[in-house]
């Protein structure tokens, strides 16, 4: 990797896979510049605050669920784990219109398990929650996947070593696992924040599109398409900016708890 | 004091270990690969034997009929590994605080005679072969183990450093009445400080 | 502090054409009921009528077409409807090419449409067949240079708003002041012109519904629609 | 971890999640079998085809351009690199609409480069370049942090020792890092190609949706909601089991090279 | 034969190591952080010091100056370093085969000396800590290196098998005329088989 050929080819890969992915940014910074600039309204704030506050909730299940569930598999071996694994790998396979479906019925008041709540007086599809459960649908997965590599990469006989001090295996678990899965637990949640971020297709179809209560940002970008298609450039681009502005305040707060 | 015994079958050795230890400094020798890192795994609880039974003192520590498995954080045995699985991030200082449990003046006192006050700040990361080995032996001396073993933990050292080490574990062993196990290929330097040897071969005891 | 008093709350499912017209419209009404919340979720007809026969708890519900109406018609009971609104179907193009006659769509352009089961795409083969009347094989040449069934109208819109493709088949109410410097619709004989019809149902019972309903059909609230390019459906003929 | 009061949790967290994610999926079979049955035709047929080589074009790009790259990322420190990590989670944090948008921005007749293609004849929007070019979007990113862990988790002494022996850094990469990382580089493969598989909203506007030539399983499914709902299930069902199927199919193989 | 040169600081110590070595044989010793492993780490390539020369023979591996750097995969030094760094997921001989220069008889002959013969299928994280010292041996050996280099590679091993490894190592280098260079706290074992010592002391050669 380090011969000159090796060297040379590397930096052109790295420049065509950068150009491709920077191009359309910049393109779209050019357009909105070229066509009368930035263009926002009430809608774009509202449906941002939805989308924070969803995806806010979303990321703590996913680090409250997903964490143990990684390290757990992780560290287990135990029949049903490739089944688990297995469905676990399902969501992130399935087009998210169709994610969206299956939720509602599942959890529509139609149901399988929807009807059972509603006996309760429960409904959960267009709402609020359904938001979160679509988010959640989507992400976790993609958690799962990536804290269990972060938890793999952690030597094992250091944990072990940590248990002979005395250390509880919570406390091993905090202070020196974690510790040392940051990075990668960190990777993890930014990728499923930016999945849960992102998510439209099932949200749409199972939370609704209601303006200050389901109408992600996502969703408030597809309908202001329908209308002003200045508008909708104009919160894509500050969308990628907040997303951004979001990464590096993840990755700062992570390199702070690492020192 | 010490009573160990397990089987273990593997592919190319079976172990098949029983013995009983009385004195509170013993050697444990034999040719590589006889079961010596075996017995001390057993011990600590880092290996769970499919047979066996340990008992330290009064207390049972694992028995595989009885069920019982004393997990190992609470069994208190200082245990100073072939290899050492130091916690990368974070600072040699920090490596050796996270078991502590004796106070400041011993704590000084083995920083001191294991000569790591220089290295305090460094990470696991920078240290030589010998450094890393020390911070090892401060780290699970400083929990104030009822029970110390250390796996060839001298052989990295210099033949001074060595028995300036060496003689700083008897002490705090004997001040704290720990009881102390050590594996070395090299009798000579622990002669006249261990009470007892045992001898292993071919995964059986031959002698102790 | 929120505003989660659910008895003043009317929910309405609206066609995605409708998300500029009908947001007028709401807030024109909201000025008049100020106690009344109402929400507006809009997506393409057929998505919002799955959701409603899914349980989507639903006061109001506009379509874009009758066949949305009349499936949901057959699975769930609905209060009042009515046809609503008049839109009619278009053939618009871009202005970087020099096209000025509907006929002259046969020659080498890239051509977009609504998928057939979208009201839009159903439309526009009704209006090319049509035509087809006029100038045999005319239908046959245009689909051939089909690039691409859009998912949904709008997606047609934006595609020749930007240029990639030359003409398309859309809405009267999709040639909004924000798109007519760059795209303009082709003169099609009147005989040979295809309208569409939306309709709107009441859902509940409830007097907020009710209220809204009655509002959302008076005749000062379809000026606004009007003002949007849409007609009232006295003067169109399904 | 291993305290009786955190394996029940555990268990309990492994099947409140095991059961979010197949609950939708037994829903989904429920609702058909009740419903009448499986019911696909030939636009389903058609778009697999589509799909499966457009996803298999696509993963091989992400390999051939994914693994140099996240083996780069993943063993030099740079300035820059930062940046570089920033850009390739722009695309995960992108609604694929605003994906979709962008690359059409960019690439499209009128777009920043696509402007200068089409000075040559070329055109990109709606053909199954397209396609391609919209799925390596949303998942070469996915591809390359992935793998990024993956090679991380590889000992670099155990890399180094192995140049002692006399190997070319080629073949330490090929003998020693490869199979080390196989398990991740399999996860990062999987994911991207389910991402890349299950891509609707960048396809449906940077590429179009015309049947045989750039209509993807995911789009011939949400057309086929619009119509005929049992149809759409139907295809999502045998989707998702095409889809484990592959995944199977890539883990054995993996397992394979492995031993 | 041999012309090391370099200067590298650290936090707790500044190397400034300065020798030439015309001997065959010859042992490294010093105490614990004066910097013997960090030579072989300069010599084998794995470490590139800021300024420095190592010359082997008549071939500039490494100049500063001069801007020349041999790769370690072409300076065909054999080194085995003071931790074992096998491939995880082959079996032992696999390890030993992959870079295997020397013919059969060679190969078997080693095998046997080294008494690895049982454990060759066995993976190297199912090894005692002798053995996987006398794999990773075995595995430079195998390469009919130039120069080779052990560092601490015979403390973990009990009298009669180091003494035989060592027989083994250093008939080796005499029937190819290969350099040998030994870092050990243990100068017993190595009187009469080495031609010089070396010694070094706080970063620099003191004696040599
Ligand atoms: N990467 C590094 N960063 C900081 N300090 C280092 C690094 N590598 C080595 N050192 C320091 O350089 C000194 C010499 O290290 P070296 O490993 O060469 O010692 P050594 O003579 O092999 O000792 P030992 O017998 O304990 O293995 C030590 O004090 C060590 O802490
Ligand atoms: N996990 C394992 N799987 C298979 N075999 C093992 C495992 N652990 C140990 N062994 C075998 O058991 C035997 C005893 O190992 P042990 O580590 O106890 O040896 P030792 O006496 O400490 O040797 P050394 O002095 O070389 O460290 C060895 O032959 C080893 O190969
Ligand atoms: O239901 Mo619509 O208005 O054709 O998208
Ligand atoms: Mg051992
Ligand atoms: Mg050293």
């Amino acid at each position: 990797m380090k011969g000159s050929i090796g060297s040379i080819l590397m930096k052109v890969f790295l420049v065509l896979v950068i150009g491709f992915f920077t191009i359309p940014i910049i393109s779209l910074i050019v357009y909105l510049l070229r066509e009368g600039g930035i263009n926002i309204g009430e809608r774009f704030i509202q449906s941002l605050m939805v989308s924070l506050k969803s995806t806010g909730i979303t990321v703590l299940i996913n680090i409250t669920l997903g964490i143990p569930i990684a390290y757990y598999l992780s560290r287990n071996e135990f029949k049903g784990k490739r089944a688990i694994s297995m469905i676990l790998n399902i969501p992130i396979l399935c087009p998210p219109s169709v994610s969206g479906i299956i939720l509602l019925l599942a959890f529509g008041r139609q149901g399988v398990v929807g009807k059972l709540l509603n006996g309760f007086g429960v409904s959960i599809p267009f709402t609020f929650i359904a938001v979160i459960m679509a988010q959640c649908f989507v992400s976790l997965p993609l958690f799962i996947q990536i804290g269990k590599e972060a938890f793999d990469k952690v030597d094992v006989e250091i944990e072990r070593s940590a248990l002979l001090l005395g250390m509880s295996p919570i406390k091993v678990f905090l202070k020196v696992t974690i510790p040392m899965a940051l990075f990668g637990l960190l990777k993890a949640t930014i990728m499923s924040w930016g999945r849960a971020f992102a998510e439209f297709g099932a949200t749409i179809i199972f939370a609704g599109n209601l303006g200050g209560k389901t109408q992600t940002l996502p969703l408030a970008i597809y309908s202001a398409m329908e209308g002003d298609f200045n508008e909708a450039l104009s919160m894509a681009l500050i969308m990628i900016i907040v997303a951004v502005t979001v990464l590096i305040v993840i990755s700062l707060l992570g390199r702070k708890s690492w020192d | 004091m010490l009573n160990v015994k397990f089987e273990q079958e593997y592919e190319n050795i079976n172990l098949n270990i029983n013995v009983k230890i009385d004195s509170m400094r013993c050697a444990l020798v034999g040719p590589s690969g006889a079961g010596k890192t075996s017995i001390f795994d057993v011990i600590s609880g880092l290996k769970i034997p499919p047979r066996g039974k340990v008992i330290l003192g009064k207390d049972i520590l694992f028995s595989s009929q009885e069920k019982v498995n004393i997990p190992v954080h609470k069994r208190r045995v200082g245990y100073v590994r072939q290899n050492s699985y130091l916690i990368p991030h974070i600072s040699v200082e920090d490596n050796i605080r996270m078991g502590l449990n004796i106070d400041s003046k011993d704590f000084e006192d083995i920083l001191t005679r294991l000569k790591i006050k220089d290295i305090l700040k460094k990470r696991p990361g920078e240290l030589s072969g010998g450094e890393l080995r020390r911070v090892d032996i401060a780290r699970m001396l400083v929990i104030k183990p009822r029970l110390f073993l250390i796996d060839e933990g001298l052989s990295s050292l210099d033949e001074n450093l060595r028995a300036c080490v060496f003689k700083c574990i008897l002490d705090k062993c004997s001040k704290w009445n720990t009881g102390m196990m050590i594996i070395t290929h090299n009798p000579l330097y622990i002669k006249g400080h261990v009470d007892s040897v045992i001898k292993i071969e071919q995964g059986k005891i031959i002698q102790g | 502090g929120k505003k989660e008093t659910k008895e003043n709350q009317v929910i309405i499912y609206a066609a995605a054409s409708m998300t500029e017209s009908l947001s007028d419209a709401v807030e024109e009404i909201n000025e008049k009921y100020p106690d009344i919340e109402i929400c507006v979720s809009f997506n393409s007809s057929s998505k919002l009528r799955l959701q409603i026969e899914q349980g989507a708890d639903v006061d109001i519900y506009i379509s874009a077409s009758k066949s949305q109406y009349n499936k949901l018609k057959e699975k769930i009971q609905i209060e009042k409807d009515k046809e609503f609104l008049s839109n009619e179907i278009v053939i618009a193009a871009n202005n970087r090419n020099a096209i000025e006659k509907w006929n002259d769509i046969q020659g080498n352009y890239k051509v977009l449409k609504a998928e057939d089961q979208v009201p839009a795409g159903e439309y526009a083969i009704r209006l090319l067949e049509n035509l087809d009347a006029i100038e045999k094989g005319f239908s046959d040449k245009v689909l051939r240079n089909v690039v691409s069934e859009e998912i949904n109208v709008k997606q047609v819109v934006n595609k020749l708003y930007l240029g990639e493709g030359d003409v398309g088949f859309i809405y009267n109410t999709d040639l909004t002041e924000k798109v007519k410097d760059k795209l303009y619709k082709l003169k099609v004989p009147e005989a040979m012109k295809v309208k569409s019809n939306y309709y709107i149902c009441l859902l509940k019972k409830q007097d907020e519904s009710s209220k809204i309903y009655n509002e959302l059909i008076s005749d000062d609230i379809q000026k606004i629609f009007c003002k949007y390019g849409f007609s009232s459906p006295k003067n169109s003929q399904e």
